[in-house]
């Protein structure tokens, strides 16, 4: 078993136009930013791309959203990006948004196998027009459904090459969730060990969710908002 | 008052409410201004919507890492004790009614604890984020706010008119005119900025007050 | 902030007559020996047992089922316990046995405030007796309700003052998921270190689940099936 | 045959099914005697349902760890990029179709592929622990067992009489009869056990067996 191919284009070679993906990250942070520069290069269009943020014009998905190759965006925050407002307001991009928990929760159902259920989050807004409430306790919760991909695209710190894999950080956030609810998980390693090389206690995916992996180079990670505090003499 | 003024006087109040052991969500924004007010002598975990517990200042400069930011997508640090979880994971935490306490910012909040901050009909909508899983999940939730519009017009009103964020979510209202606390009845005021009378605070507000009466003057 | 109290006696002094407990652990791997011994000798009784298995009659939950403490469990599979078949004819014991992943998914439900949810497990079984199916994709699935205690008694490996823990191997099991859905988590741990002791990126439970921690001892770790290979010369 | 020839006939036949990468799940009984057949040159990780991939061999004496057990509480010990997980995770595992295999015993297998295998009305129940998740959840759901009961009653039936386990979730059953696979229109046996003719497995059978029409000898 060896999951570890070639490199970022060879491992998206089969994601075709009108795939629906996955891709991590919390705005540009947990990118998988081979994974992206390779399908952007590939050239693939129709896209449905399932991710918290939509990147920023030059960066993440942006780039993406930039050459039109996404045709639907499934977000709960797209703020940042101006191609954006520029495509939605042309009819040229749909766009889903969705609570950032019940967004988290119905990634998770869809890799656990639970097709649907209850939240509260949403209750009386606009999210819940067309919506099933029901009450339990006397307090009223949304019937929300899974989400499933045909490819997730992670960016993990370290992996195994059975395809167990770390995080760094907050670079975390939906990178171990969506790996669990593709039909195909792709994920980008800075560093790869062989089995045994990962903490068995330490391991957040379990290799079991990650089809193909790379091991990923040159990587930029931008930052949106450089907030730093000043250093106090001695300090 | 100046809007920095008012936001630090707001800032400081909420930050009297913090107990110790609170596991404590800010809002991006003034909210955010309450992480550098906690009192002496307590201990206070941030969690960042993103996948934190115990999130830290801004990193010193040259210290910043891509990799380590806040639900504002800003740099911060960590403090000793912090932990990282995915989203489903730091969700779970927030619906599940784990956050003692959750302060934010809103455009309007009612008599009935509604609060609405996620969207203007006609503007482009930039998304919810977190806002309506917090709203929904938090055991306390703290509305954070200047009292009025820029323009004077209401924030606090009978009714909301903007889409919701929540429904009969507010546990407590803090302006730099006053701290108010939501009640079955309708909105309390508990304390009011030195130098105001009820009465101006009620002429700054669409919703009926209620007037504690054990009304008093908001430390500052 | 500091957690930690000063004993198993002091840590279960507030379980009163007729509480809901969970109490972790898989057989009597990652049971919270101390917080149990606790518990029997306090005599506390009419509890309602929220756990994988019922120990066997010397070890584990069995102690507190010999003793008649335990009115209700809420399992999985409880075969290893003479004393249970005991009371359950007798009718001094009543069971509701759940399919362990439904659970398991129903304990994570109730700390994650989802009030119910839908699971393929079950469907045209005893088990869906009484129970909404509705079909997704065309396949069934039963509406299942989360589950919440009053208390939880979790065995950690390690864990810091402010009740961050770690797990050891398969002792983990239940542990984690209990700590979430309960009123009030009590964590006894084998070694407990000051905050920062602990590698931010392993913390299996974060410490804003847990409400009371105390240092546990004399861990007797009974092992139900001891299932050896033998050695072969060299080896 | 003796019911220990049977049973390792049964164990080696299941695993020529394995292939290079599967994650398997392997119930308690026969079907852990999988484990030690793993053909050469191929690496398969183990599930046990307690929270842990990569499931190694029974530990070498004095090196027991009763923190490592595997889901029938027995002792066991790593392999090298094993990992452990919680009991909800493991479960989101199994239910969410990401286990590749999974090996159980049955006490009764019907024509539709439903399975019973946890109750028998009358006895003492003791639980189903994670038989029904993995009946649901499995891409493909392998029923080792012997073909009859130990009185000779059949066990592969036109409808199961016994509380069910699951609906439609058996993809193949192996007995040391024979090789079946559930399909649409019934049970197809494909292979059948050295000396045996097709009359003779149909009669330790109720349900009709389909004959395949590349029925082959079921290799040992």
């Amino acid at each position: 078993m060896n999951k570890l191919v070639r490199g970022a284009d060879d491992a998206v070679a089969d994601i075709a136009n009108g795939a629906v993906l996955m891709i991590g990250g919390f705005g540009l942070s947990g990118n998988p930013e081979n994974l992206l520069q390779a399908l952007h290069k590939k050239g693939v269009t129709n896209l449905t791309v399932i991710s918290n943020n939509a990147g920023i014009e030059s960066e993440g998905i942006g780039v993406l959203l930039a050459a039109g190759q996404i045709r639907k965006m499934i977000s709960t925050y797209v703020g940042e990006n101006k191609i954006f407002e520029q495509r939605t307001r042309e009819g040229t991009l749909e766009t889903e948004l969705v609570p950032q928990g019940t967004f988290a929760e119905r990634i998770r159902a869809g890799g656990a196998g639970i097709p649907a259920f209850f939240t509260p989050a949403g209750v009386g807004t606009p999210i819940a027009q067309g919506k099933e409430t029901r009450d339990f306790d006397g307090r009223p919760y949304l019937l929300e459904h899974w989400l499933r991909a045909d490819f997730a695209l992670i960016k993990a710190y370290r992996a195994d090459r059975w395809g167990n894999l770390t995080y760094r950080k907050t670079a975390r956030n939906f990178n171990p969730i969506m790996a669990t609810a593709a039909r195909v998980t792709i994920a980008e390693a800075e560093e790869v060990v062989e089995p045994g090389g990962l903490d068995p206690e330490c391991i957040v995916t379990p290799g079991i969710y990650v089809q193909r992996l790379i091991q990923g180079a040159a990587y930029r990670k931008p930052i949106e908002r450089r907030t730093i505090r000043k250093r106090e003499p001695g300090q | 008052m100046k809007d920095q003024d008012k936001r630090m006087l707001i800032a400081r109040r909420v930050a009297r409410e913090l107990r110790d052991g609170y596991y404590v969500n800010l809002g991006i924004g003034l909210p955010t201004l309450v992480s550098n007010l906690v009192p002496p002598g307590i201990e206070v975990v941030l969690q960042s919507e993103n996948g934190m517990l115990g999130v830290g200042p801004y990193p010193y400069e040259g210290e910043e890492d891509a990799d380590l930011i806040n639900a504002g997508k800003e740099t911060v640090s960590e403090i000793p004790g912090c932990c990282y979880f995915n989203s489903a994971d730091s969700f779970a935490m927030i619906r599940g009614g784990h956050i003692d306490m959750a302060v934010m910012g809103a455009m309007e909040v009612d008599e009935r604890g509604n609060i609405a901050n996620w969207m203007v009909p006609g503007k482009l909508i930039k998304g919810m984020g977190g806002a309506m899983d917090l709203v929904a999940g938090a055991r306390c939730l703290y509305v954070a706010m200047e009292h009025t519009t820029h323009d004077g017009g209401p924030k606090i009103l009978k009714q909301c008119r903007l889409p919701l964020t929540g429904l009969a979510a507010v546990n407590f209202i803090v302006t730099e005119m006053g701290f108010m606390r939501l009640t079955p009845q309708g909105i309390l005021l508990e304390e009011i900025a030195p130098g105001l009378s009820f009465e101006q605070v009620q002429a700054a507000t669409e919703a009926t007050l209620l007037r504690s009466p054990h009304l008093r003057e908001m430390p500052a």
